[in-house]
């Protein structure tokens, strides 16, 4: 670490927040006592005053880079994982998930790549109406939650994938879905409504509504 | 991406079988479209240069089967089957310059869309089960330390409150609502008057809510009607200087307090 | 530690122990993720055959040296804990405001009115039992401090409010609490008193009762 000369230039504040080396211990501390993701806002609200926990986190890190822990970036939030290679010395660790079955999975995967995502898009991706039992599932695991209401009419709810999601697959955020971008780019994550007599009225409103609601998700 | 994933070897073993399951199976399929999509994989091409009407076909004719063995179909499959013997007249015949709405092409080139969209979605989902997973792979802290929640709550009264409360008990006035001739509205001139006297304790932001009248605020309409009549009522004292009147934002509460120096 | 050369004299094994480097992020990881503190016999039996987890907890343990976590042995065990010095992290301080209630504001009103008063006076002003929960709450704000006992039979404890009440409303003492004529003036009283309880036209009877009552109430 080559961080000695920042912290002391922090002195402008009348309380000076602790040096930064101090500050990566705090955050490490906090990483590692909890199970959960952390937020930076969370983490900046139990250490001192003045702590730039955004900086003390790329600072650890890169300190356990190639350790048998990651701190890895969870959604909004961060946390400590062990390295994914070591996996084999776990087995008393592992958690049996409950196994999912072929809609739920399906399901699991429209939500994630299409959401914002309404129930009505999902079957018609799937050709096939989704079971309350399955989306019920997918809602308890907590890897899918309520989004928005779309502004089309009768304002259905959307579904989103949530941060557990995220941290039980390893991802950063929903942008960093494997094969996203080539399946956009493929325009398969369009929502065509079928040409002609079968388009309801709403279609086309439909269409501008996802075209703009979607890259705002992915965006940020 | 959806190029060549299936393996095509093993297809044609895999695909008799299959299209024998179909019809003992029907069960397993996830409606018609995963019908469709299985079918499809006989044509052993790209899902974009599919043959549409082969697969109508094979779709009509899994029905026909289906049928033959009085297997009980829902209804969707059904639907599927008219739809596809329309696409499949389309398709044959030559377009009727006079007919209105999509030609067959279309709505072929749509169908192969959603076939090539649902088998990109199980691709997709399949390479995200295969990811390396929390509580598989990878683990969280197994002893996790809680976090101890330090909670002090600080109660908060004004003296306005404290008066109300003392002149509630010395009138014993708790239960009775006021005695109204239309006994669910409360007019502003009722507010007016029972604003007027108060505002003079008013010395610091008081939130409006504290000069609503007791016991108006058990039922809704009489709630709302209150709160109309007081909030009317602080904006004439406004609009007499009495009273200054504020609201950090939409829908915060509405605060009061009497006009600095005024008499 | 001066056992670098250790690890590479590991040859005589067909099976080569992996690295140390690497045992000691196969340590990290297993200390990291189980529920309880592992011995290092545990450690072994998980690691690959002809690792040392002794050693490698030795690496460990000095590497966490200084940091915000520290590999601490418990028992027969070891196990990754908070540094001593951290513990303030792991508590959250949440602060709350809430309205008094209204028994609270009754009981509290009374009080200050009619101070020093006991608590079967204030039960018969209120014309309802007094909760021990409201007594104490009103204590611990520390708006309410038990005044003399009354010289009455049973020599009940009285109650009275404390500087810190005052301040709190901003008064100069008790007496400044506007007296029941102005409360009336200024519409608090208004309110017709219910049938059968207070005749009406009594009012200047007992006005002047009250009036006569009340400065005796705060005479001493």
């Amino acid at each position: 670490m080559t961080d000695e000369t920042r912290d002391e230039s922090d002195t402008d504040s009348l309380f000076d927040a602790p040096p930064m080396a101090e500050q990566e211990r705090m955050v490490e501390a906090v990483l590692f006592a909890s199970a959960e993701p952390v937020t930076v806002r969370d983490l900046e609200a139990r250490m001192p005053h003045g702590c730039d926990a955004a900086e003390a986190l790329v600072r650890l890190r890169k300190r356990y880079e190639g350790r048998g822990v990651r701190v890895v970036h969870v959604g909004e939030a961060w946390a400590i994982r062990t390295a994914p290679d070591l996996g084999f010395l776990m087995q008393k660790e592992t958690v049996e998930t409950r196994k999912l079955s072929r809609a739920a999975i399906e399901t699991l995967a429209i939500i994630a790549y299409h959401q914002p995502v309404t129930r009505a898009e999902i079957e018609e991706i799937r050709g096939v109406s989704v079971s309350r039992g399955t989306v019920d599932q997918l809602l308890e695991m907590e890897w899918i939650r309520f989004g928005r209401r779309k502004m089309t009419p009768g304002r259905p709810v959307t579904f989103v994938v949530t941060p557990e999601f995220l941290d039980h697959f390893g991802l950063e955020n929903a942008r960093d879905l494997p094969g996203l971008k080539e399946l956009r780019a493929a325009g398969l994550l369009e929502n065509r409504p079928p040409p002609g007599a079968l388009a309801l009225g709403e279609a086309e409103d439909d269409e501008d509504q996802i075209g703009a609601g979607q890259p705002e998700l992915f965006e940020d | 991406m959806a190029d060549n994933q299936f393996e095509e070897d093993s297809m044609s073993v895999a695909e008799r079988m299959a299209a024998e399951a179909l019809i003992v199976d029907v069960d397993g399929f996830e409606g018609p479209l995963d019908v469709l999509l299985t079918l499809s994989r006989t044509q052993k091409v790209d899902l974009r240069k599919i043959s549409v009407l082969q697969l109508a076909q094979q779709y009509l004719g899994f029905i026909e089967r289906a049928k033959a063995l009085r297997i009980e179909l829902a209804a969707d499959y059904l639907v599927m089957a008219a739809w596809l013997a329309f696409l499949k007249s389309r398709l044959l015949l030559p377009p009727d310059p006079t007919e209105e709405g999509p030609s067959g092409e279309d709505l072929a080139a749509h169908l192969a869309f959603q076939l090539e969209r649902l088998q990109a979605m199980r691709d997709a989902a399949a390479r995200l089960m295969a990811r390396d997973r929390l509580g598989r792979d990878f683990f969280a802290r197994g002893q996790a330390e809680d976090v101890t929640r330090i909670r002090t709550v600080k109660y908060n009264a004004t003296l306005l409150d404290l008066m109300q409360g003392y002149a509630r008990i010395r009138t014993r006035d708790e239960f009775r609502p006021f005695v109204m001739d239309r006994d669910s509205v409360f007019t502003m001139e009722q507010a007016l008057e029972r604003m007027r006297p108060l505002i003079g304790f008013a010395g610091t932001w008081t939130d409006l809510t504290t000069y609503m009248p007791d016991g108006w605020d058990g039922d809704p309409v009489r709630l709302r009607s209150a709160t109309a009549a007081t909030f009317a009522a602080s904006l004439e004292l406004v609009k007499e200087g009495q009273l200054e009147i504020r609201q950090a934002e939409t829908f915060a509460p509405i605060q009061l307090r009497r006009k600095g120096d005024s008499s």
